[in-house]
């Protein structure tokens, strides 16, 4: 085991408006284990987990994965992207605000009616008279290009997609699946991390992308079976019964081959039989060592497969522990489980 | 059948045995006939008049058999053909169209649907599409193409508006149909210099003239307001357009004649056709304390809106507007109090009720036929009916009805005496009929002011 | 010859901006209203206000062939019960009109895609531009029509165009203009406190919120949705009379612009805000004077846009919207 | 490998078979025409270049689930953009393919630079920009005078040539077997798309677009690739009608009318669906320019419409017919003549 845990929670906070969902919680987990959070409605699980996978920005505090920091960091990257916007806003705003000039001088005055036109010396007319000319339109061009990218790079420096980027992948709550794709393409669209197809493969059918969808294709048939839904992989998701549907959930979080995977009440509206398959599941996920954290109210799902447990309250971290700890724990008993039979 | 064969062949005999020969005559001008042996027949004989015999023969043998009548005749007249118009129909300029349609069944019915017995079909086609409420170029090219495959059509007129033309032109003039326009007016459809470097030799891939109009042109007209401007004793005018062909180009003439007659333009500036009012622009007029305000634009491109606006913003500036805007729709949607004393149009001609000669019979016919005044542009629907089918009754004489015949005769138009008066179309196909009028609107009425060129 | 800085002008840009805006403003809650509600861009909303201005004028035709008023006396003296009439029959026309194409159109595809009310918004929109179309060659004598029913409209002064500022005053302020704010704005605050206070108000928020979560708490959506078409097609027909009034046109086309304007101010306040739809409508109308004054009118709707597209850069829910959260 | 039952492995072909047999029907016009004189295929060039237009907008609006209402602007860069480059009043005169080629390329770029500042808006807010570029490059066009003659339109346009093939006004089959053409094309290199890990990006964007960034999806990016290939080919469109009229015809052609006109051949056609696309384009473009028309002739020729009142002119009505037939295809068809599903594989 590593000495980094894969996930670090480190006191981190959500407020809506007055609201506190989530305050001043940390929460470490360990590489290939499986973590539960538990807890009563609204205690701000989901939140958290909405925290940790980038959906939402916390108010404060920190999530690290495997030890790094997930957002876009001010460095030299993002300061060229900044670059690159400023500087090509300033062009655009010099050429379109000039554009009549401009055209005057490097095209009208070079061209006589039916003769060849005169390439370089159209091109360095043009040239010079931007420089003469564009000054502060690409001035102000420039800023607003520039600020105009800063605002958009600061609301976005933690994104779902660049947590997602490092390694973790999730379900959701209220399943969310893409209803008018087949369960196939679901699952592919969790490979498209891995995939390296371009643009041009793309549109021309080049062998190298026909071979990575037929790979892909084949993947993703075996996650399927794996995740237990049988072998129609060109039903649409939309057709499947609900069980089935948190199962494709899974299925295409595990396409991505996640270092960790966060459930949200997998087994929520799942019968006794489903839930007991389900636990297997996880279990089988684990196996291939990837880390799972998962929500769930189910506590025979919670106390049987999970190796470490965290309790949220209102929003709270009132305890941690292994679920023996935690069966003992006198504020959860208060808080939550006293109202539940643990089975 | 055989009665229907009895009867006509009666006829053809008739005809032969007529002493005033080929020529049509009032006592043997056939009821409408649906044989085409009938058609064949007749066209044989006007043709031939001079040959009395060789028609004989060609008419036995006729009765004997009709297949081998349609091989003997050599390039028969023939039953029916078309002409066709491309206006737009549907959306703002309705009404316009509606009465220029009128003019152009009106000089139909005038020869009775015939021309020298051939009887000529009308249709009238749309140019414009319930998208567009305007002229679509898609639907323009597709009645020139339309037109074209028609080996029926002999005569295209159209288009109404300038933007139209350029597209269907071309094509028009590659395959050698005749076209007359009642209502383009950009200069550079057929004026070479006053357009674009490539303007006109451009519609005229066969190098030869297929395009007629009517009308005078905006070069003209834009000159005759900026003239009329002078006479206002203005020094400042302040130009404005619809950033439409028709519109900016005429802006431009007048934006040049203004500033060639030593009036100081203060600004040039496009209007936003669709805007709500214009009370915005009438509060920069009046800054600039022009006396004229020029709007190159039309009723469709909401002239009456700046009129009223000016009034509105208590702008004293008279404002002048070209012909797009010479229609009954122009009052009725200012309103008379904003133009009354205030607003001039100029038009490239005359109103209709102050047609002469020709022009008063048309205007009292129409009143009659239609019960209600006529819209400027029906006289120029009218006229260019009535020089195709002048055109079409001298081909037809001459013993061919095929569109280069038809398109020769239209181009050797001369001294044509119609509702506009005496004209010929000149080298480029431009009507010589430069009459213009200045006109302002009194009692909610047009009124002329001042007529020039006549 | 055109001082960039004559204050004269200036105030008479910012009076013509605010009347306009607040035209804008009305039609722009029936936009921001609607989509609140049904997340519909109710395309024919535009033409349902054009629809309206034709109502408007029929009555005053009728009003002076019946010699209720004098057409003589037009523009020179105010008829102000004629023009409160006109507000509240146009507007009623309107919000029923609204209704029924509601109950007709929309309501049976509730539950198909966004984007096939979409469509049958547009088509609605090509009916209604049709049917003004008809409603002009309507012998209206006095008015014009017939042949000419394509053609814009004059629509006669109900009130007086005197300058209250006097008649030597560069700055042009009439009657007209009073009587857009004195419409406009108590109708705007009747309807802020209607949403907030009444019951029915709350259930329009509600179902704005959350539509089903507000079906389960009992509210009858249908009606909500139903009243909010009422309310917002009110709104369109009282900006109708208004517009009509102010520009003195009718116009079978004018429904596209107008349309297209409160749209894009609904946008601006951030849609689904009904202060952000007022905010918006009156910031387009002073974009527009201003930018028909000093930038040139053919830079107008460039203007309007680029401002539009900056502002959703920096506040990507328009001024007043609120932070979209999604619910995960 | 060993091949388990076709599920596994079940490559899309180049066409689906509706596409198969549409574009058979589409090949077979021309021929029904030798016999019987309906005189269609040229009004039927126009519906192939809407066509392409409409998969351009599909792509937007249908895969990628972007409510685009600004089509035309692009139609218009790509029918300017050929202009400038090829007409002979311009300097540039790179001729008919090569100009088609810049205009796809100007298009896309275009598209993706006035998409940038949009990507993170939300849907209806989008439409509100697309809407307004729609107008903001009408309005350039019309203002940069120098450049694109204003209102003019710039003419002549070169026509294609195609190995020996004659293009002229009365040769209208070559047209239309040559349009024909690069409709296969764009359909299948469009369809290509589709079914790889680009379509299932947009798709996976449209139907959820949270999900597919917590799948490491990049919406922008995905965004950006959609707007750019629909720009792109609406760029092509815009230029083979430009080519087709020679002529760019004056800016205010590109307007928003025609962008509605776009998104209802999409919609009606069957979203989401190619072969929809097509369908959509030959019944609204088609019932613009061939059904509408020759009914009008119709009505005239049996002695209909020839009175001066608004009320029984034909044309009047079109407005009425064009509407009611929205209204009515959505209430009983909401999901457009093909459904999406209906023609996959």
């Amino acid at each position: 085991m590593s000495a980094v845990p894969i996930i670090e929670v480190d006191g981190v906070t959500m407020r809506f408006g007055g609201l506190v969902a989530v305050n001043d919680v940390s929460l470490m987990v360990d590489q290939g284990s499986i973590t539960a959070v538990i807890g009563p409605n609204g205690a701000g699980k989901t939140t958290l987990f909405n925290a940790i996978t980038g959906v939402y920005d916390p108010s404060a505090g920190r999530v690290l994965i495997a030890g790094k920091e997930t957002v876009v960091p001010l460095d030299a990257k993002a300061w060229w992207s900044f670059a690159v916007f400023g500087i090509s806003s300033a062009f655009l705003a010099a050429v379109f605000l000039h554009a009549e000039g401009l055209w005057l001088h490097a095209v009208t005055e070079n061209y006589e009616y039916l003769k060849p036109f005169p390439w370089m010396k159209g091109i360095m007319d043009a040239a010079a008279y931007v420089i003469a000319h564009g000054g502060w339109a690409a001035l102000v061009g420039g800023i607003l290009g520039a600020a105009g990218r800063f605002a958009i790079w600061s609301r976005t420096r933690r994104t779902p997609e660049i947590v997602a980027e490092s390694g973790v992948a999730r379900t959701f709550q209220n399943i969310r699946l893409f209803p008018e794709l087949s369960l196939a393409e679901n699952v592919m669209v969790g490979m498209d991390r891995r995939m390296r197809a371009g643009f041009c493969a793309s549109l021309l059918r080049l062998p190298s992308a026909s071979l990575e969808r037929r790979h892909a294709r084949e993947e993703a048939a075996r996650l399927i079976e794996f995740v237990g839904l049988g072998t129609k992989i060109d039903a649409l998701a939309r057709s499947l019964p609900y069980g089935h549907q948190r199962r494709l959930e899974i299925a295409r979080a595990l396409a991505s081959r996640p270092s960790v995977v966060l459930l949200d009440e997998p087994a929520a509206g799942m019968n006794p039989t489903e839930t007991v398959e389900l636990m297997e599941l996880i279990r089988r996920i684990q196996s291939t060592r990837t880390t799972v954290v998962l929500i769930e109210h189910h506590m025979r799902v919670v106390m049987g497969i999970s190796e470490k447990i965290a309790v949220l309250d209102h929003g709270e971290k009132i305890a941690q522990g292994n679920p023996t700890e935690i069966r003992n724990d006198p504020r959860c008993i208060e808080a939550y489980l006293g109202k539940e039979d643990l089975g | 059948m055989t009665q229907a064969f009895a009867r006509s062949s009666k006829q053809t005999f008739d005809r032969l045995s007529n002493p005033a020969g080929g020529h049509s005559h009032p006592s043997c001008a056939s009821p409408r006939s649906n044989s085409l042996f009938l058609h064949l027949m007749k066209a044989t004989m006007q043709r031939n008049t001079s040959t009395l015999l060789t028609s004989l023969t060609a008419c036995a043998l006729a009765i004997g058999t009709q297949t081998m009548q349609a091989q003997t005749s050599a390039t028969p007249l023939p039953a029916t053909i078309k002409i066709v118009s491309s206006l737009p129909r549907t959306g703002s300029a309705n009404a316009q169209t509606t009465s220029m349609v009128n003019g152009i069944r009106m000089a139909l019915t005038e020869v009775g649907g015939k021309v020298h017995g051939v009887e000529v079909l009308y249709e009238d086609w749309d140019d414009a599409s319930p998208q567009r409420g305007n002229w679509d170029p898609a639907i323009e090219a597709a009645n020139a193409d339309k037109g074209i495959a028609d080996s029926m059509v002999v005569a295209y007129i159209g288009t109404y508006n300038s933007g139209a033309a350029k597209v269907s032109m071309p094509k028009l003039n590659a395959a050698g149909l005749a076209m007359v326009s009642p209502g383009n007016t950009y200069p550079g459809l057929t004026k070479p210099g006053t357009g674009e470097a490539n303007e006109p030799m451009v519609y005229r891939p066969s190098g030869s003239i297929n395009y007629f109009r009517v009308v005078p042109t905006d070069d003209v007209q834009g000159f005759v307001a900026a003239e009329f401007a002078k006479s206002l004793n203005a020094t400042k005018v302040f130009v404005l357009h619809d950033r439409e062909l028709y519109g900016k180009g005429i802006a431009d003439v007048f934006n040049a004649s203004a500033k060639a007659l030593g009036m100081e333009v203060v600004a040039f500036d496009g209007l936003d056709t669709k805007a709500a009012n214009y009370k915005a622009i009438a509060t920069k007029i009046k800054q600039s304390k022009a006396e004229v305000v020029f709007y190159g634009g039309t009723t469709q491109t909401n002239a009456a809106q700046l009129a009223k606006d000016l009034l509105a913003q208590k702008v004293d500036a008279k404002l002048i507007v070209p012909d797009g805007c010479f229609e009954e729709a122009f009052i009725k949607a200012a309103g008379a109090n904003a133009l009354e004393g205030r607003c001039f149009i100029t038009f490239g001609g005359v109103e209709p009720k102050l047609l002469g000669g020709k022009g008063q019979v048309f205007y009292e016919n129409y009143k009659r036929l239609y019960g209600k005044e006529p819209e400027a542009y029906a006289a120029y629907g009218y006229e260019a009916a009535k020089v195709v089918l002048t055109a079409m009754e001298r081909a037809a004489e001459a013993g061919s009805l095929s569109r280069a015949a038809v398109l020769k005769e239209i181009a050797a138009t001369k001294d044509f005496s119609g509702a506009l008066g005496n004209w010929s179309f000149d080298a480029n196909g431009d009507t010589t009929n430069k009459v213009m009028s200045v006109n302002t609107v009194k009692d909610g009425k047009f009124e002329t002011v001042k007529v020039v060129g006549s | 010859m055109f001082e960039w800085f004559d204050s004269d002008v200036l105030l008479q840009q910012l009076l013509l901006g605010l009347s306009n805006g607040m035209i804008i403003a009305l039609i722009a809650l029936g936009y921001t209203m609607v989509y609140g509600i049904i997340e519909l861009i109710n395309f024919a909303h535009g033409d349902l206000f054009m629809l309206g201005s034709f109502l408007a004028l029929t009555l005053v035709g009728v009003a002076m062939n019946c010699g209720i008023v004098d057409p003589e006396l037009m523009g020179a003296s105010s008829h102000w019960w004629l023009l409160g009439t006109l507000v509240l029959v146009c507007g009623v026309f309107c919000g029923g009109l609204n209704l029924c194409i509601d109950h007709f159109a929309y309501k049976p595809l509730r539950r198909a895609s966004k984007l096939s009310q979409l469509v049958a918004a547009i088509g609605v929109s090509f009916i209604i531009v049709n049917v003004g179309l008809f409603w002009g060659g309507l012998p209206m004598d006095i008015l014009g029509g017939g042949g000419a029913a394509a053609a814009p409209k004059d629509f006669p002064h109900l009130v007086s165009d005197t300058n209250l500022l006097g008649e030597e005053s560069f700055v042009v302020m009439t009657w007209n203009d009073v009587v857009i704010f004195v419409v406009t704005i108590p109708l705007m605050i009747a309807l802020t406190l209607f949403v907030k206070f009444t019951k029915l108000g709350m259930a329009m928020r509600a179902t704005a919120q959350h539509a089903t979560a507000a079906r389960l708490m009992g509210v009858d959506v249908n009606k909500v949705i139903a009243a909010t078409f009422a309310i917002g097609g009110f709104l369109g027909g009282a900006a109708s009379v208004l517009y009509a009034n102010y520009n003195s046109t009718v116009s079978f086309q004018m429904g596209f612009r107008a349309g297209m304007d409160a749209f894009t101010a609904a946008v601006l306040g951030g849609i689904g805000s009904l202060p952000g739809a007022m905010l918006g409508g009156l910031l387009i109308g002073l974009v527009r004077a201003m930018s028909d004054q000093y930038v040139g009118s053919e830079w107008t709707n460039v203007v309007v846009f680029s401002l539009l597209v900056l502002i959703l850069i920096f506040r990507p829910t328009g001024l007043l919207g609120l932070k979209q959260r999604e619910k995960v | 490998m060993s091949q388990s039952p076709s599920t596994v492995h079940r490559p899309a072909g180049l066409l689906s078979r509706g596409q198969c047999i549409l574009f058979g029907a589409l090949l077979a016009l021309p021929l029904l025409e030798l016999v019987f004189d309906l005189g269609i295929s040229a009004p039927t060039r126009f519906v192939l270049g809407f066509a392409i237009v409409g998969i351009g907008l599909n792509v937007v609006v249908g895969f990628t689930g972007l409510l685009h209402l600004g089509i035309a602007a692009f139609m218009a860069i790509g029918a300017y953009a050929f202009a400038i480059l090829t007409c002979t009043i311009y300097p540039f005169q790179i001729g008919f393919w090569p100009g088609l080629l810049a205009a796809l390329l100007i298009g896309a770029v275009a598209g993706a630079f006035l998409g940038a500042p949009t990507l993170r808006l939300r849907g209806d807010y989008l439409a509100i920009v697309t809407l307004g570029f729609g107008e903001i490059v009408q309005d350039l066009l019309k203002n940069l005078e120098l450049i694109t003659k204003g209102t003019q339109g710039i003419n002549p346009l070169p026509t294609p040539w195609f190995f020996g093939a004659t293009f002229a006004s009365d040769t209208p089959k070559s047209w239309y077997f040559l349009y024909l053409g690069i409709l296969l094309a764009c359909t299948m290199l469009v369809r290509n798309l589709e079914h790889s890990r680009i379509g299932r990006q947009w798709f996976a964007v449209r139907e959820d677009e949270l999900a597919a960034r917590c799948m490491a999806i990049r919406p922008d990016r995905v965004k950006l690739t959609a707007l750019a290939v629909g720009a792109g080919l609406a760029a092509v469109g815009g230029a083979l009608l430009a080519s087709l009229i020679s002529s760019t015809g004056e800016p205010g052609n590109y307007d928003f009318q025609i962008s509605i006109l776009a998104l209802c051949i999409v919609i009606v056609g069957g979203i989401g669906s190619l072969t929809g696309v097509i369908v959509g384009a030959l019944v609204m473009v088609g019932m613009n320019s061939i059904l509408l028309p020759m009914l009008g002739q119709k009505l005239q020729q049996a002695g209909i419409g020839t009175t001066t009142s608004v009320y029984l002119a034909p044309d009047n009505y079109k407005y009425l017919l064009f509407g009611l037939a929205l209204v009515l295809m959505m209430r009983f068809k909401p999901k457009g003549i093909v459904a999406a599903k209906e023609e996959d594989h």
